[in-house]
């Protein structure tokens, strides 16, 4: 038994970021792989202990640079907790839609780059960033950013949703509905596809409990957990969000979770929608001053429901800055079960699990 | 036909001048090989630019724009980027190999454009036997894929090569045994024979059984997705070509869209009747037909590259001997009962 | 594998581009979008907020000659700036603010260091 | 929940019995008099319900180890990398050797509160 060493990156079309890969290939199937992290360790928990409170959205939205505003609503919810600010009926409104809409456009991301992963010529990935566009220009209309909106204030937002955003959001979120038949026909239709997707990076319910894993990775094992049901938080304790799993834990699962998330994204906006209008509330927060209010209590941990999974930002706080800002990225667990996932597996379908795990770089070095 | 016969004699010095001199007949084949290759690769230009564009236009995108009328000249554009780059040879290789293996590839491409007819007369040399070195020099073109891939010293490159071997491993029966289902109907390998007995029918009505296979084994031949495995950019990087230099990775590229039409037009003279038009049409030159129907027959296979997903290589091999191999026979037993026997 | 190349070959020929020709159109933004920075040297009233907000140290104050005499006033490091408007929203009389024009580009990141009075 | 070095691993055993299966973080907090490490752990029942639940231990500066836990969480694997590389905190017990993060050339342990992160950065060709 020869074994081949293949050193995957750090510079790869399919690695999704600066990270390598050693894999040991015993003639096509995977012996052992060993991920190499750190290539862009920003060190974003230690500048956060140099920074003042209001000044670290800007930096914690870059760790997962497809989907900031949940990382920037994670932080900001962590720095409300220490305070002891609630925000007001409408600033949740608006804080549960632009989520949802956060979501969607990275699980676009996420499905066109899996399709690309397995090989096909960026159909499936152009026509899922056209339809991401669409999101982020939703996003860009309600922010003013198309990528990094530092718009989460204490209390609210940085400014209240433009007149008309609810009938855009209306129209894009319907098309986007209508998409995801086409594309989970465009897809599952496809036989390569489907063999190359189903039975391929099996990770049982047990296996991704002890892992750790979390998010679409998780729920595709059958494990039913969500943020967003389990420790509702904003809107979803009004409406009840639907965890969806599905039973088979491989490639397909979690391509198919995150097809059925966007559904139930759409399901959940369009809900939110209509009760914005009824909303009581002021949507502004408290604008950024050189001087933010005084911490009330001094270890805050808050759990958001990332489109990659969990995140849960332990915060110690101090006067005006945070004394330590630890976060649980999910990118970074899930990464941490590539190696078990993959053990096995032909060297063509490591890239389809890589691909299926979507983590982002910048989550995982942090 | 005066107009057929002087198209067909075009590049034959002696009928011109009204000797069989075999000096003239040399310097025609000559000039008859510059004047075919230059518009093959007119073509297999063309081939590059509408791929571009098509693949575009399937992503909603525009494609290529500014470089000329339409982005017409966006890939020269291109080209003469690449070819003006340093070329590079990695000390790992095997340098000769290395550095023979993509020429010889180019230089049995232009011997296949030598021996396909593409009107009547208007071919290179009139072999009885054509089709069987056209499927010859076909099989050995991977075994240079292979020798550039293995000898470039990259793992990437190994892997994509081995994977290029193997692909002709499983594709390599079923082609020869739909071509044998033709030659057994038709009796001849001579390719201007084959294109004449489909004055009544052409043979994919014949045999379409015989077709679809010869189709998907042409895809693997020329390895276009979904047998896109010796390249696959997003496993491999780009496989057999990782440690190309550019102006060897200009010649590479446009290889594969010359033979992308290559294998058109082979699969337009053996299926779909080369020139051969209903008579009401045949006032239009006949090289205007064969050129048509390979031109459509290249938007179909560019089509499936835009659609499919990449095989993995034991799926191919699978699909290859359990469905290939036993239906290409099922199509000779049956042309031989219903045509010959 | 019929329906899905059915729908790749109707989007190749029967639907529009979805994405735009840059130079010639460009889209359409909103107000609030978020671009270079414009100061109004008239009403700056040289208070610092916005070098202290800074999160990337992108603003440093300079001295500039004005008809009112020597004033410090906020020079612009484009070329590390995060867009994220903090310095826009501190600032007291709103001067500095972030302008639609996202189309800027220089050969050396130095150049995009804006002196005071560029900024407009 | 408060525990100690010396019954960590009983602790979360017998948490582990009692349906706490899932580890969600591991991480460290530098007071400078004293270093706390917190064990975030969860359990995720069949009915949709979940408890959170948290072990916190102190361990003081001059003595920063730890057992492993990846006996009984597998997932705290990279946690406990990541803590030893940032925090200094010595693992015992695990067999890895490898550093998680890519070799840097700096010197201490980045996330305590002593590290001097405005320091100009010298790469080792500028030591040379």
């Amino acid at each position: 038994m020869t074994i081949t060493r293949i050193n995957v990156g750090p510079v790869h079309p399919s690695t999704g970021g600066v990270v390598r890969f050693v894999v040991d290939l015993d003639g096509d199937t995977i012996v052992n792989v060993e991920p190499h992290i750190g290539f862009l360790h920003r060190g974003v928990e230690k500048l956060a202990e140099t920074r003042m409170y209001m000044q670290i959205p800007p930096y914690t939205e870059k760790l997962d640079y497809v989907a900031p505003m949940a990382y920037n609503d994670a932080y900001v919810g962590a720095v409300e907790a220490a305070m002891g600010i609630e925000p007001s009926e409408r600033a949740k409104h608006i804080r549960t839609i632009l989520l949802e809409l956060q979501r969607i456009a990275s699980h676009l991301f996420s499905i066109g780059l899996l399709s690309n992963d397995i090989g096909q010529m960026f159909t499936v990935f152009m026509w899922a960033f056209k339809d991401r566009d669409m999101v982020l220009d939703l996003l860009q209309e309600a922010t003013g950013s198309r990528m990094f909106y530092v718009n989460m204030r204490l209390g609210g937002m940085q400014r209240d949703l433009p007149p008309d955003f609810a009938d855009h959001t209306l129209d894009t979120i319907k098309y986007i509905e209508k998409r995801m038949f086409e594309y989970a026909k465009y897809m599952e239709k496809n036989p390569v596809f489907t063999e190359r997707m189903k039975g391929v990076g099996i990770l049982s319910r047990e296996q991704a409990k002890e892992l750790g894993v979390t998010g679409p990775v998780l729920r595709a094992s059958g494990v039913s957990y969500d943020v967003r049901k389990n420790n509702p938080y904003y809107m979803y304790e009004k409406y009840h969000i639907n965890a969806k799993t599905m039973q088979t834990g491989d490639n397909f699962a979690r391509y198919k979770v995150r097809i059925l998330e966007i559904q139930e994204s759409v399901r959940i906006i369009k809900l939110v929608l209509k009760g914005l209008a009824g909303s009581e509330g002021k949507a502004e927060g408290m604008p950024v001053k050189l001087r933010s209010p005084n911490p009330v209590n001094r270890i805050s941990i808050v759990r958001r429901e990332l489109p990659r999974g969990e995140c849960t930002m332990y915060l110690v706080a101090d006067s005006q800055k945070p004394y330590r800002l630890s976060i649980r990225s999910p990118s970074f667990i899930n990464l941490a079960a590539v190696s078990h996932i993959s053990k096995g597996a032909r060297f063509a379908d490591f890239f389809g699990i890589l691909g299926s795990l979507d983590f982002v770089i910048g989550c995982v070095d942090r | 036909m005066p107009i057929q016969d002087a198209i067909g004699n075009i590049f034959n010095i002696g009928y011109w001048l009204g000797t069989g001199n075999l000096l003239y007949q040399v310097i025609g084949i000559i000039i008859y090989i510059i004047v075919v290759s230059i518009v093959f690769s007119i073509f297999g230009y063309m081939m590059g630019w509408l791929e571009r564009k098509l693949i575009a236009r399937a992503q909603y995108r525009h494609g290529p724009t500014y470089v000329g009328m339409w982005g017409l000249l966006q890939n020269l554009a291109d080209m003469i980027k690449l070819l003006s780059k340093q070329d590079v040879i990695p000390t790992n290789s095997d340098r000769y190999l290395f550095g023979a293996s993509l020429p010889l590839i180019l230089a049995l491409s232009i011997f296949i454009i030598l021996l396909l007819p593409y009107s009547p007369g208007l071919q290179g040399t009139t072999l009885g036997f054509g089709l069987l070195i056209v499927f010859t020099i076909i099989s050995f073109l991977p075994l240079l894929i292979f020798t550039s891939g293995f000898s470039s010293g990259n793992k990437f490159g190994a892997v994509g090569a081995q994977r290029s071997v193997l692909i002709l491993l499983g594709y390599e029966i079923p082609v020869l045994l739909v071509i044998a289902a033709i030659a057994m109907f038709t009796g001849t390998y001579n390719l201007n024979g084959i294109v004449n007995a489909q004055q009544s029918n052409y043979f994919v009505l014949i045999m379409p059984i015989g077709f679809v296979i010869f189709f998907i084994a042409m895809l693997a031949e020329f390895e276009r997705p979904p047998f896109d495995l010796r390249e696959a950019d997003s496993e491999l990087v780009a496989g057999w070509l990782t440690d190309v230099s550019p102006p060897y990775y200009a010649l590479a590229l446009f290889l594969d869209y010359a033979r992308m039409f290559l294998g058109s037009i082979l699969i337009a003279i053996l299926f779909f009747g080369g020139w051969l038009v209903p008579s009401y049409l045949s006032f239009i030159p006949a090289l205007f037909w064969i050129i048509l129907k390979a031109f459509i027959i290249s938007v179909f296979i560019i089509m499936v590259r835009a659609t499919t997903f990449r095989m993995r290589i034991d799926g191919i091999l699978r699909f290859g001997w359990i469905w290939l191999v036993p239906l290409s026979l099922i199509n000779l037993i049956i042309t031989y009962i219903l045509f010959v026997g | 594998m019929i329906e899905p190349l059915a729908k790749t070959i109707k989007t190749t020929f029967f639907d529009k581009p979805y994405t735009t020709e840059f130079p010639e159109n460009k889209e359409a933004l909103p107000d609030s979008y978020r671009g270079r920075l414009r100061l109004d040297m008239d009403t700056c009233i040289s208070c610092s907020a916005c070098a202290i907000i800074c999160p990337n140290k992108t603003i440093t104050m300079v001295s500039v000659l004005t008809d009112k005499g020597d004033k410090i006033m906020p020079q612009v490091g484009h070329e590390r700036c995060l867009f994220c408007a903090l310095c826009e929203e501190v600032c007291p009389p709103k001067c500095l603010v972030l302008t639609k024009n996202y189309d800027y580009e220089a050969y050396d990141k130095r150049e995009l260091v804006t002196r005071p009075e560029e900024l407009e | 929940m408060k525990s100690e070095r010396k019954s960590l691993l009983a602790a979360l055993s017998k948490m582990k019995s009692e349906g706490f299966d899932y580890l969600v973080k591991i991480t460290a907090i530098d007071y400078v008099d004293h270093m706390d490490v917190v064990y975030m752990i969860r359990s995720i029942g069949d009915i949709e319900s979940s408890k959170d639940e948290i072990v916190e231990l102190s361990l003081k500066p001059t003595d920063l180890w730890l057992p492993t836990v990846t006996n009984i969480f597998p997932a705290a694997d990279w946690y406990e990398r990541e803590m030893s590389e940032m925090f200094g905190i010595d693992i015992k017990g695990r067999n890895a050797s490898r550093l998680l993060l890519e070799k840097w050339d700096g010197t201490g342990y980045p996330l305590r509160k002593s590290f001097a992160w405005d320091a100009p950065y010298k790469t080792s060709e500028d030591k040379k």
